[in-house]
């Protein structure tokens, strides 16, 4: 009940916002403001009265939806899910607070869109059920594509589309994964018996069971595929990147925030929850490190890495830098999933929260100091760190969190996924330690081009980041310090169901 | 009470800045951030003077678990030895007096509130590292030492040398770190753990290796030590360690010459059992040459914070020398006498440019209108990399200061008498020749040909480093003085100044050292790998060597002290200990030498001028130039990697141009220009571009059947009875 | 077969059938290619009574010529004031069309040739009873009601729907 | 059970009647009618659809749902495959008269006719349904072409009226037509008009060898023509843009809707009574051409609606996209193929209704069909813009809209045939269709428009506009949609 | 006389009926054509009704054999009302664009 109530309080949000009279802009953003605070609580409430001695899911809910397909309104929280869960509810007043002053128009419709687009991230990591899991996975489209197309940058119907088309492209793949599951899902030792299932649990059992059709190996690798290609655009793990940086740089602020800080982790949480839970056999062909295949989960990971990085190092715009540098970081989750064991699917978990946090307070730090200086050229700043030392300090601490200076929490993850994958594939991992190196120089050299050296004259007057900004910045900023002093807070939610997890994937 | 000992250690500092970064965010300054980190700094060394008592012949690691995945745990906690409270002493005391010192130091400056927090944020990073357990730990620390190294380089950031020198800082020792979190790695796939103590730890495993299991060992104990490359600024790594004195002086005095360069030798210290042959080889040759090099190159500095800089490479690289040839207890010794007299002379030399102050403001306003000039002209990773000296660093502008600034003069000319290992009444002659026993020892006990030419090196760096450091104070504080404007405003420096150094000048004594070392206190960690001979001969080194400079201070022979503590042991240890002491005679003599030869001839030099420095410099101009050019390591990097992909004429033409550049700017300057570039392409044109393809590849086809539209009613009609006549044909031919 | 009177006529019919349609698709003047095509109505009408269809013949003639090829002769009438026409079919739509049609014969014969119960029946020459009466039953009472009915409700539809279509103006 | 005689039939035939029925009393009540704006006759329509769909829910109840209940000597046939239809028709043309009466292109002068005709078109797809006669099919499908060139030529001083009446009649003159002769060789072949009948006679003609399989593909095909040119698949779909950018709107959305549905009825009963055997399609894997025709459909609608300027046009290639999406699960001949369509239809009538719905609204208010002129529309209309952004969306197959749970079905019925290249390629299809979709979507959100005035629209507007955005948002999501169809079943 | 001459027959008047379909400049002769083709398909109803279709017995020795027959008589009826049609949209045609070459209306396209 908890958990439905958070999952659509947002979308009660939305119909009370359309409702408002659109000129009474003060109440429309309060009104948004307290249907985000709501989730917020109650994703505290679960986060502490989550059982953490438990693996299982909590705070179920199973009531039956589309009977046709077996389809069920099934959702419930693990210790990974209600880790991200925390993460898009904290996000989401932080968004709206940081929306408080630089949408021109249309603020309600803004504000209305936002609230759906929660209702599609939350119920996305509560989800429990495939086709309910893909719905919210898709509802968050719509709404996104409005809040890049319509209050976006200059290129932002480009961006627009493109990040909706790569995203279908990638839900298509999924769709027909998906089917091929529930079709497959009563078939034993090739005959079909008893009803068909969504269930993600029940799923995750039939596909261990020894003459399963889900337990089958090529099925598994090409249902794999289907959901893995959809999840790597989501990721965007390298080729299906490039709507990345363009939607980064066209969106608003905020929205940079929730697309870094949540969407991303969406494919991510997708190919934990999914593609190797459900199919671990699946997963051993692209991970066990035999063959042509074996490598390629984690040569992704590299390339992310690798490639990120260097993108990154090459920009001169500063939210296309902190975009490339995503890239980067979801290279990280990317390569500890492949290594499959304790510390690097930890680590990758682990990760996928500290981005979400580190990478929301860059768009934020980018988006105060656009909405200063209206352009984002990294060599059109220079020295505002006599201006600005608040601001400076911030930044400072994000980008220090980013490229994984350890007390941190930015490091401890990254660390973690690189010594469990070290244990797999060394040379790939010693590879993909050029991405710190990298890391380090493109954050330090942005740095010192923005931040450092004598004060460019055009920003005589740059006002320092004032209380609003700093009020977005500084939970984020108190859980990069927490995280990265005292992990277990949130490890402590999700090491049990890696736990089970990694046994699944040992046992292959 | 060691838990609540090391726990207001490391909080007082921490509480410190956590103050001013919290009323920071509030837009805020403590009234008086000075007073409360100095006494921050001070109630850290009271404590540490405590722990002196706790710790116990059998240390234990007191840990909590701080990330539990199920099969793999990592804790964090506590391992105090007496290496560690050393350790924290030196850290604390230096660290409280450059607190002290700069008080005076930095007053006035525009962010004197953020440099004391900064300054506590490095202590508690630093001791930090210090009492850490385990590797992750120690990582922790050592990066975040890193961060307010960074931090405090570039505190002066509107300097853009300032600004460049905090970023090849970081990345230059990020590149070494990397290494060493590589070596974590395989420590941590073979053994699941990162904690170094107890049963569980890797110390424990790595003795149950067997002997044929030590390859991939070496290879992890050598990239562990590249973290100490980077971090103690060894050769290959050590270029931005010079860079860093664009840092405030203090900085550089607790930072670049007392503590987080010394961390190097610490973590190699403390890795000491996973040591084997090899990769103790390669510590000490490294060492060695580092030595060598930077001695020679700081000969021809003429900005005195430089020498300084040279000098503390040179040194680090001694340390690493003795760790990397088994002179544990040696290393640990120079490293802490080191930290004393460098931090010694570096708050001197900050004295001397304190004193050029009204200068020094003057010069920034010089500076402030020629950058305006080209303002924002360097957008790239690569600057030119500023040689020119400014004027109250450059020795070329002193001479006669020891009338203007007379305890600085006395204060600086104790350590420099220590540091160049002036017999005796001095602790650097003590370590030092600690250390050129140590190494000579070992050659002469395996005969080994590796450790002769250690001895060497060692042995002539020693005498340079005599010859560079007198070289300093004959051109600062005797003679004439060169620039009469800048001498006419040369005065004392206040007291809150000068107490430091005055303390620091008493510590550059051996009576003070000498204590701990006199009570067997440090015992050396085992060596699983190394051969049986040097298991036998590290223990009794420690201890003869400690008795044997502590008796002889006391005026006993060191023979007979050697004999009472050595007692009835094995053959084979008497043996060793015969060797040793013979090893030891012969160091200390020649180090005697070395140490008066490079004194006579700087004093031929620069005081009395028998010698024209600059018609030897002449005479063997290449050498010369090599030294000046401080061995082309920065243009080598820039070179190397530039000619990867510029074409050969623009490599030379950069080469002419003398182009100074460090690897951080060419590595990014290649990055920038070809391979970024190049990906940037590469995203846009072959991956977008394949998308964009097919996009108008599906464009084009709609296009097409748009043609076929034609709008004739007949053409539809063709269509579709073609069509039946396709669909049939096309069944049949299935 | 024998080749008596009723095969010459049968083949006299055909032929007249085949040529006048050849006639309708080639001849240019509009009003030469209707008369061609009354020819083919009669001759399919022949052919009708050929096959004892008496009371189809009969409508085929009536409701053919007397309707619909009127209805066309007026229709040419109004369109266009010149009855030659002197257009260029492209060469490459006549080769096209000739084609396609020609490749549909082909296939109508093989399917002829291909459907072994339609081989070998011939004319029995059983007479049938008259037509008429039967269809009538079958139309007004019995099984084709239902489609005589909607029929019927087409065309008044095709009525109103041309009148409204063809009329100038609107009523104003 | 034995076919019906005449008599015993009409009261199971009182739909159709009432519609004819009311069709006379629409012209009769034009003549008497003086005032030329008074709008009775199009809620006389109205009410005679209303009759009529009381008396088609009263003939459901009548039949048992395992026995359909052949009416006319078997010439039609009433079961619960018809009854859908008849009301799936039956809403599509309530809708069309709804639009007709807002719409501005139409000539009020010429109501009565265009109603009563209307009624007549809906009359004969209703036998389109339910036909089970040779002779039945062709004459429903004549009706509803005739019908339908008349409607689409209605503009009497509209070029492009006319163009697209002779276009569409010349060519569903040459398509039914051919699908005459194909009729006439399967009934040459079976020997009888009765479609169960002709199913056993082929599969016995068949198997003793007395007609090649090629006889009877060439037939197939050339019927494949008249329906294929119904539901506009390729390569008979070459009229229907054409015809839908110069028919009026009104006309456009029920030819989009309505006729595509009857022709679907028509398709199904045609070849799944007729030739779903397992014995003819052992030789004639009518399923596979079908499949590929499916494929070509879509990919060529969705390809050619790329370019498309003029949102009508765009529109009509996005319907004949939708037809190979119907046309996949038409091929399946499984329960699920059908109750996807079934599903599929529905969602389809309420969305591209809905979109047909705006794009008459904004012909009638800013005058233009074109995508430009949807510039803006966000913030001049805002709420009509939603709307239109919902259909087009659902169009797409977006999540939560009805679209996507009406694809997924299809799609899940497709893929539980193990056809996974023609799902694959439907996706692909889905992807490419949000293209040109959201162009128009971003032309009403993304881009500004000089004329900055906000456009009005009455309540009723509102509600008609909110009675298609609804259901389209929440069809998909509840249950009762999905289960309905369970009992439908072709014989 | 059998069944397969008028097959013959009426393939071949629906060969020329698609010819002039698909060649004719002029929209009355391209309903000549339609005309063409569904008197094809009316022969083969009448031929099959006569030949293939099962004779129904009504009195004595008396055989009809019908179902073709009326297809046939329903099938010039619809021609009738196509023709109609077509010649009024014809007309119409003519009145708007002043010619009735079906290749002159294509203002519809693309």
């Amino acid at each position: 009940m908890l958990l439905s109530l958070m999952i659509f309080v947002p979308l009660l949000g939305m119909i009370v916002v359309l409702l408002l009279p659109r000129e009474s802009e003060e109440l429309i953003k309060r009104a948004t403001l307290a249907f985000t605070l709501v989730p917020l609580v109650l994703a505290v409430v679960l986060f502490v009265s989550y059982d953490r001695s438990s693996a299982g899911t909590q705070y179920f809910v199973n009531v039956p939806w589309i009977d046709a397909f077996n389809i069920n309104y099934h959702i419930g929280i693990d210790g990974l899910s209600v880790t991200l869960l925390l993460l898009t509810a904290l996000l989401g007043p932080i968004c709206v607070l940081a929306s408080w002053r630089n949408i021109e128009k249309g603020l309600k419709a803004y504000m209305a869109l936002f609230l759906l687009l929660e209702t599609g991230m939350l119920g996305f990591f509560a989800a429990l059920d495939l086709f309910l899991f893909f719905v919210f996975f898709e509802l968050t489209l719509l709404p996104m594509y409005f809040l890049i197309g319509v209050w976006g940058g200059p290129r932002r119907e480009y961006a627009a589309i493109k990040f909706f088309l790569y995203t279908l492209f990638g839900s298509v793949l999924m769709l027909v994964a998906m089917i091929a599951v529930y079709l497959n899902s009563n078939v034993i030792n090739g005959v079909a018996e008893g009803v068909r299932t969504f269930d993600i649990p029940t799923l995750i059992t039939l596909a261990g069971t020894t003459g399963h059709a889900l337990a089958d190996s090529t099925f598994q690798m090409w249902v794999f595929l289907g959901f893995f290609i959809g999840f790597a655009v989501k990721v965007p793990i390298f080729p299906f990147h490039t709507w990345l940086p363009d939607a980064h740089v066209e969106a608003p602020t905020a929205i940079s925030v929730i697309l870094a800080g949540v969407l991303l982790k969406m494919g991510t949480y997708g190919i934990v929850r999914i593609n190797m839970a459900m199919f671990p056999e699946g997963l051993a062909i692209f991970t066990n490190g035999v063959g042509f295949w074996g490598n390629s989960l984690a040569l992704l990971g590299f390339i992310n890495i690798v490639y990120g990085s260097f993108c990154a190092l090459a920009q001169t715009d500063f939210k296309k830098l902190v975009a490339y540098s995503s890239i980067g970081h979801m290279g990280f989750v990317i390569l500890g999933l492949a290594a499959g064991n304790s510390a690097g699917i930890n680590g990758a978990i682990l990760q996928m929260f500290n981005h979400g946090v580190i990478s929301a307070m860059l768009f934020l730090l980018v988006g105060v100091l656009y909405d200063r200086a209206h352009h984002r050229e990294i060599n059109g700043f220079g020295g505002i760190a006599t201006k600005m030392p608040v601001y400076t300090g911030i930044t400072t601490l994000a980008f220090m969190a980013s490229l994984g200076l350890p007390g941190l929490s930015g490091f401890v993850g990254e660390a973690l996924s690189l010594l469990g994958a070290f244990q797999e594939f060394e040379l790939i991992t010693i590879l993909s330690t050029i991405g710190i190196v990298v890391g380090a120089a493109y954050f330090l050299w942005t740095l010192q081009r923005v931040f450092l050296g004598q004060l460019n004259p055009k920003y005589e007057d740059l006002p320092e980041i004032n209380k609003r900004e700093i009020l977005t910045l500084v939970p984020l900023g108190i859980l990069t310090i927490v995280l990265g002093i005292w992990p277990n807070f949130a490890l402590d939610m999700f090491s049990e169901s890696v736990t089970n997890l990694v046994n699944v994937l040992d046992a292959i | 009470m060691v838990v609540p000992l090391i726990s207001i250690i490391l909080l007082a500092p921490l509480a410190s800045f956590a103050i001013f970064a919290l009323l920071g965010l509030a837009k805020r300054n403590f009234p008086r951030q000075d007073y409360l980190s100095t006494f921050a700094m001070l109630v850290a060394l009271g404590c540490s003077l405590l722990l002196i008592q706790e710790v116990t012949s059998e240390p234990t690691p007191l840990t909590v678990e701080w990330l539990s995945l199920g099969s793999v745990n990592f804790s964090m906690g506590f391992y105090l030895d007496s290496v560690t409270v050393i350790m924290l002493i030196v850290v604390t005391l230096v660290s409280s007096l450059v607190h002290i010192f700069s008080i005076g130091y930095m007053h006035g400056d525009p962010r004197y509130s953020r440099f004391f927090a900064f300054l506590s944020l490095f202590s508690f990073s630093m001791l930090f590292l210090v009492v850490s357990d385990n590797l992750l730990g120690i990582y922790i620390g050592w990066e975040l030492v890193g961060l307010c190294s960074y931090l405090l380089i570039g505190f002066w950031f509107e300097k853009d040398t300032a600004a460049n020198a905090c970023k090849k800082a970081f990345l230059t020792t990020r590149v070494g770190d990397v290494g060493m979190f590589i070596g974590m790695m395989m420590l941590f796939a073979e053994f699941r753990t990162l904690s170094l103590y107890g049963d569980t730890g890797i110390f424990e495993a790595v003795a149950t290796l067997e002997s044929g299991q030590i390859a991939w060992l070496s290879i992890a104990g050598i990239l562990i030590f590249c973290g100490a490359v980077g971090k103690s600024a060894q050769v290959p790594l050590h270029t931005w360690l010079p860079d860093a004195m664009e840092g405030p002086t203090p900085v550089s005095a607790l930072i670049h010459a007392a503590t987080m360069v010394a961390a190097g030798v610490y973590l190699v210290a403390r890795m000491f059992p996973i040591l084997t042959p090899t990769s103790s080889l390669v510590i000490a040759y490294v060492g060695g040459i580092t030595a060598l090099v930077a001695a020679t190159i700081a000969i021809v500095r003429f900005d005195i914070k430089r020498v300084l800089a040279y000098s503390t490479i040179s040194q680090l690289g001694y340390m690493m020398l003795a760790i990397g040839a088994g002179s544990y207890v040696a290393g640990l010794f120079h490293l802490t006498t080191h930290a004393f007299f460098k931090a010694l002379l570096f708050l001197g030399s900050g004295s001397v440019i304190h004193a050029f102050h009204a200068m020094h403001a003057h010069h920034d306003d010089a500076e402030h209108t020629e950058d305006a000039a080209h303002e924002h002209a360097d957008n790239s990773l690569v600057h030119e990399h500023g040689s020119e000296i400014p004027p109250d660093q450059d020795m070329r502008n002193m001479g006669g200061l020891r009338r203007k600034m007379p305890l600085t003069f006395i204060t600086m000319l104790i350590a420099t008498l220590s540091i160049s290992g002036v017999p005796f009444v001095f602790s650097g002659f003590w370590s030092k020749d600690k250390i050129l026993g140590g190494v000579l020892g070992r050659a002469m006990e395996w005969n080994s040909v590796h450790h002769y030419i250690l001895f060497a090196m060692a042995l002539i760096a020693a005498g340079i480093t005599a010859f560079y450091m007198f070289r300093l104070i004959f051109m600062t504080f005797f003679g004439e003085p060169r620039n009469q404007e800048m001498h006419d405003m040369a005065h004392e420096s206040p007291w809150v100044m000068v107490v430091p150094l005055i303390v620091l000048a008493v510590l550059s004594f051996p009576v003070v050292n000498t204590l701990w070392f006199n009570k067997d206190y440090i015992e050396p960690p085992p060596q699983h790998h190394i051969p049986a001979p040097q298991h036998a001969y590290v223990s009794p080194d420690s201890k003869i060597g400690d008795a044997n400079f502590g008796f002889s201070l006391f005026g006993v022979s060191t023979a007979q002290a050697a004999e009472e503590d050595a007692g009835p042991d094995t053959a084979q240890a008497d043996d060793a200990y015969h060797i040793h002491h013979r090893a030891h005679n012969i160091a200390m003599v020649l180090s005697i030498c070395v140490a008066g030869l490079g004194i006579l001839l700087s004093w031929l030099f620069y005081h009395r001028r028998r010698f024209s420095a600059e018609g030897v410099a002449t005479t063997f101009r290449p050498v010369y130039n090599l030294f000046w050019n401080k061995y082309y390591f920065d243009e080598f990097y820039d070179g190397v990697l530039v000619a990867l992909t510029v074409w050969k004429s623009r490599l030379f033409a950069k080469f002419d141009l003398s182009f100074i550049d460090g690897i951080v700017n060419g590595v990014g300057k290649i990055t920038r220009d070809i391979f970024a570039a190049f990906i940037g392409f590469f995203d846009n044109r072959v991956v977008d571009g394949f998308v964009n393809r097919v996009a108008e590849v599906t464009w084009a086809a709609g296009g097409r059947i748009r043609k076929i539209q034609t709008g004739a009613i007949q053409t539809y009609l063709f269509v579709v009875l073609g069509g039946i006549v396709l669909i049939i044909l096309i069944f049949r031919l299935f | 077969m024998e080749f008596t009177l009723k095969t010459f006529i049968f083949y006299g019919f055909a032929l007249m059938t085949i040529a006048s349609a050849l006639a309708v698709v080639t001849v240019r003047n509009i009003v030469h290619a209707a008369f061609a095509l009354m020819v083919t109505l009669f001759g399919v009408a022949g052919l009708y009574v050929f096959l004892q269809a008496d009371f189809l013949a009969a409508t085929q003639v009536i409701v053919y010529v007397g309707g619909i090829l009127v209805l066309i002769l007026f229709g040419v009438m109004m369109t266009s004031g010149r009855l030659e026409m002197r257009i260029h079919i492209e060469r490459g739509q006549l080769l096209l069309g000739g084609g396609i049609s020609l490749a549909l014969l082909m296939l109508l014969l093989t399917v002829i040739a291909n459907t072994p119960i339609w081989k070998n029946l011939t004319d029995d020459g059983t007479q049938l009873a008259p037509t008429t009466e039967r269809i009538g039953q079958l139309i007004l009472n019995e099984k084709f009601l239902l489609p005589f009915e909607v029929v019927s409700v087409l065309l008044l539809v095709a009525l109103i729907g041309a009148a409204l279509i063809s009329r100038k103006e609107v009523r104003d | 059970m034995e076919p019906l005689k005449n008599i015993e039939s009409l009261a199971y035939f009182s739909p159709e009647i009432l519609l004819v029925v009311f069709a006379a009393a629409v012209i009769i009540a034009d003549l008497l009618i003086k005032n030329r704006e008074s709008e009775l006759v199009a809620y006389i329509s109205l009410v005679g659809l209303g009759c009529s769909l009381v008396a088609i829910l009263i003939t459901n109840s009548l039949i048992n749902s395992n026995e359909p209940i052949p009416l006319f000597f078997g010439m039609i046939r009433l079961d619960g495959f018809a009854v859908f239809f008849k009301i799936l028709l039956l809403l599509a043309t309530a809708a069309t008269i709804l639009f007709s009466l807002r719409s501005e292109e139409l000539d009020a002068r010429l109501k009565g006719e265009y109603y009563a005709l209307l009624l007549a078109v809906t009359f004969g797809m209703f036998l389109m349904a339910s036909s089970t006669n040779l002779l039945m099919i062709f004459i429903s499908l004549e009706t509803v072409s005739l019908t339908s060139y008349i409607l689409a030529g209605f503009l009497t001083h509209s070029p492009r009226s006319s163009e697209a009446a002779f276009k569409y009649i010349t060519y569903g003159a040459v398509a039914s037509g051919t699908m005459l002769f194909g009729l006439s060789m399967i009934f040459g072949m079976a020997g009888t008009g009765d479609l169960s009948q002709i199913s056993s006679q082929i599969a016995s003609v068949l198997a003793s060898g007395g007609v090649s399989t090629l006889s009877v593909l060439i037939a197939i095909t050339f019927i494949l023509a008249g329906i294929g040119y119904k539901i506009a698949s390729v390569p008979f779909h070459m009229w229907s843009p054409d015809v839908y950018e110069g028919a009026p709107i009104p006309i456009t959305a029920f030819l989009s809707v309505a006729s595509k549905a009857a022709g679907f009825a028509l398709f199904l009963r045609f070849f799944h009574v007729g030739f779903g055997k397992p014995e003819i399609l052992q030789s004639i894997d009518w399923g596979f051409i079908l499949a590929i025709v499916s494929a070509l459909t879509m990919t060529v609608g969705n390809l050619a609606a790329l370019p498309q300027r003029n949102v009508k046009r765009l529109l009509a290639y996005s319907s004949i996209a939708h037809g190979g999406y119907l046309l996949m699960g038409a091929v399946l001949l499984t329960p699920e193929g059908l109750g996807a369509i079934f599903f599929y239809l529905i969602v389809y009538l309420f969305m591209n209704l809905g979109a047909f719905y705006v794009v008459v609204l904004i012909a009638n208010e800013a005058g233009t069909e074109m995508i430009d002129g949807y510039r803006g529309l966000a913030t001049r209309a805002p709420l009509v813009a939603g709307a239109m952004a919902i259909f087009l969306f659902s169009l797409t197959g977006i999540p939560p809209l009805a679209g996507f749970f009406g694809k997924w079905v299809l799609f899940y019925a497709v893929i539980g045939e193990g056809l996974y290249w023609l799902a694959f390629i439907g996706l692909l299809n889905s992807v490419v269709s949000l293209y040109y979709y959201a162009r128009i979507v971003k032309a009403m959100y993304f881009e500004t428009s000089e004329d900055t005035n906000g456009l009005s629209f009455s309540t009723g507007t509102f509600a008609l506009l909110s009675v298609f955005a609804i259901p389209t948002i929440f069809i998909g999501l509840l249950n009762i949609f999905y289960t309905f169809s369970d009992k439908i079943t072709l014989q | 006389m059998s069944l397969q001459h008028y097959l013959v027959i009426s393939s071949i008047l629906f060969s020329l009926g698609i010819f002039a379909v698909l060649t004719r400049k002029n929209a009355i002769s391209i309903l000549m054509g339609i005309e063409l083709i569904l008197n094809s398909c009316n022969l083969n109803f009448v031929a099959f009704s006569r030949f293939v279709t099962p004779a129904e017995t009504i009195v004595g020795s008396e055989v009809f054999r019908f179902d073709g027959q009326i297809i046939a008589i329903f099938g010039i009826v619809l021609a009738a009302a196509e023709a109609a049609v077509f010649l009024a949209i014809i007309l119409a045609i003519y009145r708007e664009f002043g010619s009735i070459r079906p290749d002159e209306v294509d203002t519809l396209k693309g």
